[in-house]
């Protein structure tokens, strides 16, 4: 009977938490990226390499702040309409909103040419490529915006083109007869929002989905025991890490910060709630940035002997209920987190555990995501638990630089600065890559190893359910498409 | 009085919890917020006698501490909404006019403000304690006992021996208490019994849209969602909380059915 | 009349009653025939409608029958009703004894009656003639669309026994079917009885109107305390009664009885009604009425069932709003003394409270003298243990008495007494019509009393007022200055 | 009154439209400055009234769709779900609810009142869950989530009304148990009506009374208490919009689904009292006196 409401070929099914809140760009955009509905100036290949987008190509000058890039000839729309240089300029306009990535670039002008945009930079910035990748330069059809500028419908230039919209939650597409690759084996496919990971570990199991993007490890586990799904799974830049206010009057001293480094037990946290001993984060980056990673970091380890006894030199001694006091204050946290990703609360429960252990005593609050960048903001924020995405774009030299200029950004440090780490980030937008990069990138991850302003816990890693009837399946690490053109039906 | 012994049942089984609530945790081997990571979802042994949770904590130490936590405010948020309800209803069907206009609209009111925000708002005011939780949810349901009780007073209100009963002078309390109430009682019970379920219910549901959850504390509606993604792992693990639920339902039930009028029917 | 030959189609042998705390009905064997009716009559709680119900095998939770009993030839075991589950409206019948609850407040009357036409085989619509042509006969031709809680208490006595009647049933049980009828509706019950007699229905008539007994004819047996004391055919006993039971039965009609002394007129007033009117819809009860009552004064009123007797009484009890005219009660008397006995006694305590806790109450309440309750009690002929008892679980006398008990504690100054004696035997009757009598007199009260029965009427009162002719008696308003 | 709440509105409001990797303090004020949220709260009060007079509900601060579009969208969901949940939940606990109250403390009444209890305690997405695994992956008879699918509405109608009927299973059991001790439903039988017929015409009818008062109450509580269910089968419903909206501040979005509800509900309420009127003439002749 499983076969009843299973869906014959031609409609793929893609399943995943995100919700279709909104047609703009910036906001929901990467819906309709990942769905190859619409593109972006540049792409990225699976191992982080910039490849032609809807520019076929782009040049830079010898000074590296002139970028010119010539579009794809013969690009159109859905509508069928050409895909101008104005429309280009139209969409980057739009993506230097204070919400997009475009506006930490350093940027001076955006100009029109014929079949081809320039970008004139205010200072050299190599990121420009990866920042240029992100859904939120997506470029859109003039069709598409309302009299009132606001996005009324999805005209891109993609390999598929969108047939039904019923946000929140499902859009459907079919390939695009005026796509200029290869006709795709997946002609139909649609996207159905759902909220919860084991539901779309049942629908998965169900055959009413055949890509489950985003699985609990319960399922994971359950599902990797059975036969119905094939279960896909890539590392991606995206670290689960506590944000410490440093300037707070127990957290200023960095044998604090390290002694709560080392009363954690990542591997703990790692197997008991990922199921993977191997997330546990030995270093703020993650395997999938390999060139922020420094190798040669020793992993942060477990040892709350020494937590206890770097708390004791810095001053912490305990009381009679076992919790750590100095003079009049106690040594007491309020760790911040929110639900939107549901291990978060579940690792805060662990650490809030682990550190009492040790003598801290955590009051843990689940609220909302913004509560932490305004705890940032206003200063109230003692500790945070965040999941931090480094991979916004394929070169983490964005979120980084965004974290951890001047006193720290709203999900990096909190005021916290090292003068090594604000002098190797101004170097490196005008390096080109090299060792000298490499170095300072070193530079970087060394001194966050050593100071401690965040404390890495666990990595993060995307899992995705398939349908064994289908061949091609892979995860993009860098979450920008489905890849959908690379699917075959197996017959 | 001679008690039913489905009554009877019923109050032993309440007994019962109570007491594991009580003396629990001493049974239980560790604390109830003590974790063992490398020991997760254990099934059941002499060591744990009711295996482990997803961090390795005792569940019996949990159970026990949540059964305390969440049947006491879950009893709480009963009361706080079936005396308000059923008050009101009673006034509403009494005075008829406006008086039942006015807090029928006031029941609207209620309804229509999202419950949540009202909720929302009472935890805002004590962050991290799960009483504006039971009480916001309060706020809510009385309004299930309003109507009901409203309803089904009108009609008694209506009859030939509440006029008799006001002919021979006696006050509003005391046709309330025996004219109404017995007629109500049956009904009230059932809302109340399974009110309380319904409580915890909604805090479980309130876990499972974000909110409330604030560990270490044990509450039986949280537990069974953050157990839920271990649903298909280890079974019987959100089976404790939610047999431990529907044990102290069914002990409500039970005493409340042997409710005077029905005992004499 | 015409004799058509007789068979037995019920056989009752040994049938008894018991609850858990004894016999309440000895074992009785008799037989019912075809076209012969058996009238029980007998004192208020002596277990007449507990045989009707173990007939039927309807007897409420905590009472057990025993016997056997045969229907139609086939045997019955007492105890067990479900073999009689069948019989039901097709071979037995039963009137209950208290109509207003018999009919569902929720479907209109007429509707109740025609459902019990179609279950002989009639279609919608002719059921629903056969039901409004039944409603005419019985003088309620408006009322098939009312609703019951808004009939009359003859009203509802009248649609209860047209529903027991219309499934035809040869076995017809009927328990006290003229009580709350004036003279002319009750004849006209008695001609349907006979009617049914006629048809070769076996009868099995429960009553205190001894003239409804004669005019059955066939059997009577008489009851006293759970037992027959006497039985025969039903002219020779009344005639000439054996048992002292029965005498003092027969001695007891209203008819016999003494007429009393008028009371002295004069006292202060006590209640004015002036220009009182009400209407139902676009029925007319009664327009532009005075009435006035001094301490002591009697007045009895009399009409046909649903002229607005009872209304009138909660007019002036201020219980109904008037549509018209003032209703005046002096503020220097007490809101409680002005009391009323309702028609429909079993409606009138609070189903779930013992009785005896009912005149605890009100006794607190009102910090009555509780030495005052055994010596009315024992007036009222009612045993102490009866107090225990729920409204539900005594006699409809015995409860017509409670609230007599009930009301008398308040020392009214204005007893409006709605039928208070129709569910009593002739004795009991005569003794509670006394007492209410001497009561009012010791007090002062103004008495209103409504009665059905003339005689009676005429025996209480000289002050009289009918309401439901065109012109009320004369005599009984007295224009308001 | 959204002010009250705890968090920054421009905060809450970039969260739920950028989603939280985007949420900067920039961004942040972007928003605040977009929305005049810097407004004191009785102007934006006023503003909205004032767009209210015209019926214009606004547009959502967090996905910039019109207000009235989205919740016409959302609340046909939910109420297509809450309908739906109400007649599963009718039909399993009026039957048995009845039977049960026709014999009370009987075999079924046993049954039912655990199956009642076991419902009641069996919180929405476990029982969502189970059903699915059972009824979709292992039997496939039914999809799974989504309103995509022709019979999606299946298996959230079904968890919902399930766990609605086990309290509705009680109230209809004692308001028939209270019918069958009356004596006008014990004159119904013996006047020859069958068990079935009198149960029909005299039981039906007054075992209604508290049953649709308590039914009333729940059609409105089914509309928010849908959250759970439309997020675990996702739903696109009002109750899950209105979760986003008071997590995000979105309070165009709040408002305008405030008062839509409101209105839906005095009309609800206003239905169900009809309806107790309707059902029961006590009621009205009482009031018409
Ligand atoms: N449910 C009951 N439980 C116990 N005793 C009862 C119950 N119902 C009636 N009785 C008692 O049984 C006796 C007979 O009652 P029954 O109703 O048969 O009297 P009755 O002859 O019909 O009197 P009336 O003429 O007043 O109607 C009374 O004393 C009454 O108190
Ligand atoms: N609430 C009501 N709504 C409509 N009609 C009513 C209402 N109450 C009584 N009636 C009607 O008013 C009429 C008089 O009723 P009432 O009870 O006063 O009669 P009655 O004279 O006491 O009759 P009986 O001798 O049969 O008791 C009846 O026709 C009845 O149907
Ligand atoms: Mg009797
Ligand atoms: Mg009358």
């Amino acid at each position: 009977g499983k076969a009843v409401f299973a869906q014959p070929l031609p409609t793929l099914r893609v399943i995943g938490p995100w919700e279709l809140s909104s047609l703009d760009p910036l906001r929901n955009g990467y819906l309709f990226s990942r769905m190859q509905v619409t593109e972006t100036l540049v792409d990225y290949d699976a191992a982080g390499v910039p490849v032609a987008g809807l520019a076929a190509g782009w040049q830079m000058s010898p000074d590296g702040l002139q970028w010119r890039f010539a579009l794809r000839p013969g690009a159109r729309f859905h509508d069928g309409t050409p895909v101008t240089a104005g429309d280009v300029v139209a969409a980057l306009g739009r993506a230097r909103h204070a919400a997009g990535v475009l506006g930490a670039a350093p940027i001076a002008g955006i100009d029109a040419e014929t079949g081809a945009v320039s970008i004139r930079l205010a200072r050299p910035f190599a990121p420009l490529l990866a920042l240029l990748s992100h859904s939120s330069t997506q470029v859109l059809a003039p069709a598409s915006f309302g009299a009132d500028g606001t996005v009324r419908a999805i005209i891109g230039s993609g390999p598929y083109r969108v047939t039904e919209l019923a946000p929140p939650q499902h859009f459907a597409v079919e390939a695009f007869d005026g796509w200029h690759g290869a006709r795709p084996a997946v002609t139909h496919a649609e996207y159905l929002s759902v909220g919860r990971a084991e539901m779309r570990a049942l629908m998965a199991e169900a055959g009413q989905a055949h890509l489950a993007y985003g699985l609990d490890p319960g399922s994971i586990a359950r599902l990797q025991r059975g036969r119905a799904v094939a279960v896909h799974a890539v590392t991606v830049p995206r670290t689960t890490l506590l944000k410490l206010n440093a300037s707070h009057p127990l957290l200023a001293d960095v044998r604090v910060r390290r002694a709560l480094a080392l009363a954690l037990d990542r591997r703990g946290i790692a197997s008991a709630i990922l199921r993977d001993p191997s997330l546990a984060a030995g270093q703020l980056f993650p395997p999938a940035l390999p060139g922020w990673r420094d190798p040669r970091l020793p992993a942060l380890g477990y040892d709350p002997a020494a937590a206890r006894g770097l708390l004791a030199e810095a001053g912490f001694q305990p009381d009679t209920d076992g919790l750590l006091r100095r003079g009049p204050d106690r040594l007491a946290l309020m760790l911040r987190t929110f639900p939107d990703r549901p291990e978060l609360p579940v690792i805060a429960a662990a650490i809030q555990e682990q550190w009492r252990q040790v003598g801290v005593a955590v009051r843990v609050a689940v609220g909302n995501s913004s509560d932490i960048p305004f705890g940032h903001r206003d200063g109230t924020l003692e500790v945070g638990l965040l999941a931090r995405n480094f991979g916004v774009v394929p070169d983490a030299f964005g979120a980084v630089a965004q974290d951890f200029a001047g006193q720290g950004g709203d999900w990096g440090p909190m005021r916290w600065s090292s003068p090594v780490v604000t002098a190797a980030l101004a170097a490196l937008p005008s390096t080109p890559e090299g060792p000298r990069a490499e170095a300072l990138r070193r530079q970087v991850a060394d001194t966050l190893h050593d100071a401690m302003p965040l404390i890495p816990v666990v990595w993060y890693r995307q899992t995705l359910a398939a349908s064994p009837r289908l061949a091609g399946v892979s995860i993009d690490p860098f979450e920008r498409s489905y890849r959908l053109t690379q699917l075959q039906w197996k017959t | 009085m001679t008690w039913h012994p489905r009554r009877k049942a019923g109050a032993a089984l309440l007994l019962m919890l109570a007491l594991f609530a009580i003396v629990g945790p001493w049974l239980a081997p560790r604390a109830p917020f003590e974790q063992n990571l490398y020991g997760i979802l254990q099934v059941p042994q002499l060591a744990e006698p009711l295996g482990t949770d997803h961090l390795g904590r005792s569940m019996l130490a949990r159970l026990a501490s949540a059964a305390r936590l969440s049947l006491g405010l879950a009893l709480l948020s009963v009361a706080s909404a079936a005396v308000p309800g059923t008050l009101l209803g009673l006034l509403a069907a009494w005075r008829g006019g406006w008086t039942e206009r006015l807090t029928g609209a006031v029941a609207d009111a209620v309804l229509a403000l999202p419950g949540l925000l009202l909720v929302l708002l009472l935890s805002a005011f004590a962050p991290g304690d799960y009483w504006p939780l039971y009480v916001g949810l309060s706020l809510v349901l009385w309004v299930e006992y309003y109507r009901v009780t409203r309803a089904t007073a009108r009609v008694v209100l209506a009859s030939h021996h509440v006029e008799a009963a006001r002919l021979l002078g006696f006050g509003p309390g005391y046709i309330v208490r025996r004219h109404l109430l017995p007629e109500l009682a049956p009904l009230l019970a059932t809302l109340m019994s399974f009110g309380a379920g319904a409580a915890v219910l909604a805090l479980a549901a309130m876990g499972f849209v974000g909110l409330g959850a604030q560990p270490p504390a044990a509450e039986l509606g949280l537990m069974m969602t953050e157990l839920l993604p271990y649903a298909a792992e280890a079974p019987w693990i959100i089976a404790w909380p939610i047999l431990l639920l529907g044990l102290a339902i069914l002990g409500l039930v039970l005493v409340s059915t042997g409710a005077p009028a029905e005992a004499a029917a | 009349m015409t004799r058509i030959d007789t068979h037995p189609l019920l056989a009752v042998d040994a049938l008894s009653v018991a609850s858990a705390d004894g016999q309440l009905l000895a074992p009785v064997s008799f037989t019912l025939e075809a076209g012969r009716a058996l009238t029980l009559l007998g004192e208020s709680g002596s277990g007449k409608s507990l045989l009707a119900h173990a007939l039927m095998g309807t007897l409420p939770r905590g009472l057990r029958a025993g016997g056997t009993l045969t229907v139609d030839g086939r045997r019955c075991d007492a105890a067990d009703p479900a073999t009689r589950r069948a019989m039901w409206g097709r071979q037995l019948a039963l009137l209950p004894q208290e109509p207003w609850f018999a009919l569902d407040p929720t479907m209109r009357v007429g509707r109740q009656l025609a459902e019990t036409h179609a279950l002989a085989g009639l279609g919608n619509a002719q059921a629903w003639r056969r039901a409004l042509h039944d409603l005419h006969g019985l003088g309620m031709a408006h009322a098939a669309q009312a609703w019951p809680t808004t009939l009359s208490g003859g009203m509802a006595q009248r649609v209860a026994f047209a529903i027991t009647r219309a499934g035809g049933a040869p076995v017809l049980i009927v328990d006290e079917p003229t009580k709350g009828l004036d003279r002319v509706w009750r004849d006209e019950l008695v001609a349907r009885l006979q009617v049914a007699l006629g048809e070769g229905c076996a009868l099995l008539t429960i009553t205190h109107d001894i003239a409804v007994a004669r005019a059955l004819g066939g059997d009577v047996a008489v009851m006293l305390d759970g037992r027959l004391v006497e039985r025969g055919d039903a002219a020779a006993v009344l005639g000439a009664p054996g048992h002292a039971y029965t005498r003092a039965l027969v001695a007891a009609e209203p008819a016999n009885w003494p007429a009393v002394r008028a009371p002295s007129p004069g006292g202060d007033e006590i209640l004015r009604a002036c220009g009182v009117s009400k209407q139902f819809g676009d029925r007319s009860l009664f327009r532009s009425l005075d009435v006035t009552l001094h301490a002591g004064e009697r007045l009895a009123v009399t009409g046909p069932s649903g002229s607005g007797k009872s209304t009138l009484g909660n007019v002036l009890l201020g219980l109904v709003a008037p549509d018209a005219g003032t209703v005046h009660r002096p503020d220097r008397i007490q809101k409680v003394r002005y009391q009323k006995l309702y028609q429909d006694p079993a409606g009138a305590f609070a189903p779930h409270a013992s009785i005896g806790r009912a005149l605890e109450d009100l006794a607190a309440l009102h910090r009555i003298d509780r030495t005052r309750i055994a010596p009315l009690l024992k007036r009222l002929k009612l045993a102490p243990h009866l107090l225990a008892r729920r409204p539900g679980a005594v006699s409809g006398g015995e409860l017509q008495r409670f609230a007599l008990l009930r009301a008398l504690l308040l020392t009214p100054a204005f007893l409006f007494a709605d039928e208070p004696t129709s569910r009593l035997d002739p004795v009991t009757q005569q003794d509670t019509l006394a007492l209410i009598l001497e009561a009012c007199a010791e007090t002062g009260a103004a008495l209103m009393l409504v009665t059905h029965d003339e005689e009676i009427a005429a025996r209480v009162s000289d002050r009289r007022m009918a309401i439901g002719y065109d012109t009320p008696f004369p005599q009984c308003t007295r224009p308001c200055q | 009154m959204m002010r009250l709440l705890p968090g920054d509105m421009a905060f809450r409001i970039a969260a739920g439209r950028y989603g939280y990797d985007m949420v900067t303090a920039q961004a942040a004020e972007a928003v605040r400055a977009e929305l005049g949220l810097g407004l004191p709260w009785f102007e934006s009060l006023v503003a909205w009234w004032g767009h209210l007079l015209r019926m214009d509900l606004g547009v959502s601060a967090v996905t910039g769709a019109p207000v009235a579009a989205e919740i016409a969208h959302q609340l046909g969901h939910t109420l297509a779900l809450a309908l739906a949940a109400l007649a599963v939940s009718c039909a399993i606990a009026v039957p048995l609810g009845f039977a049960a109250g026709l014999r009370p403390r009987g075999r079924l009444d046993r049954l039912t009142l655990w199956l009642s209890v076991l419902l009641r305690a069996l919180p929405p997405f476990v029982l969502g869950i189970v059903l699915v695994a059972v009824l979709a992956v292992q039997l496939g008879l039914i999809p799974a989530g989504g309103d995509a699918a022709h019979g999606s509405l299946i298996a959230p109608a079904l968890t919902l009304g399930l766990g609605l009927s086990a309290t509705a299973m009680r109230v209809a059991r004692d308001a028939m148990a209270a019918v069958t001790a009356s004596p006008y439903f014990l004159f119904a039988r013996t006047k020859g009506l069958s068990d079935r017929a009198a149960l029909l015409r005299h039981g039906v009818r007054n075992a209604a009374v508290p049953l649709v008062a308590y039914l009333g109450v729940q059609l409105v509580f089914l509309v928010e208490g849908v959250v759970v269910i439309e997020t675990l089968f996702a739903w696109p419903g009002i109750g899950h919009a209105l979760v986003h909206a008071i997590f995000g501040r979105d309070v165009p979005m709040i408002q305008g689904t405030a008062l839509v509800m409101g209105l839906l509900f005095v009309a609800l309420n206003t239905l169900v009292d009809l309806a107790c009127a309707g059902i029961d003439p006590r009621v009205r002749i009482r009031r018409g006196r």
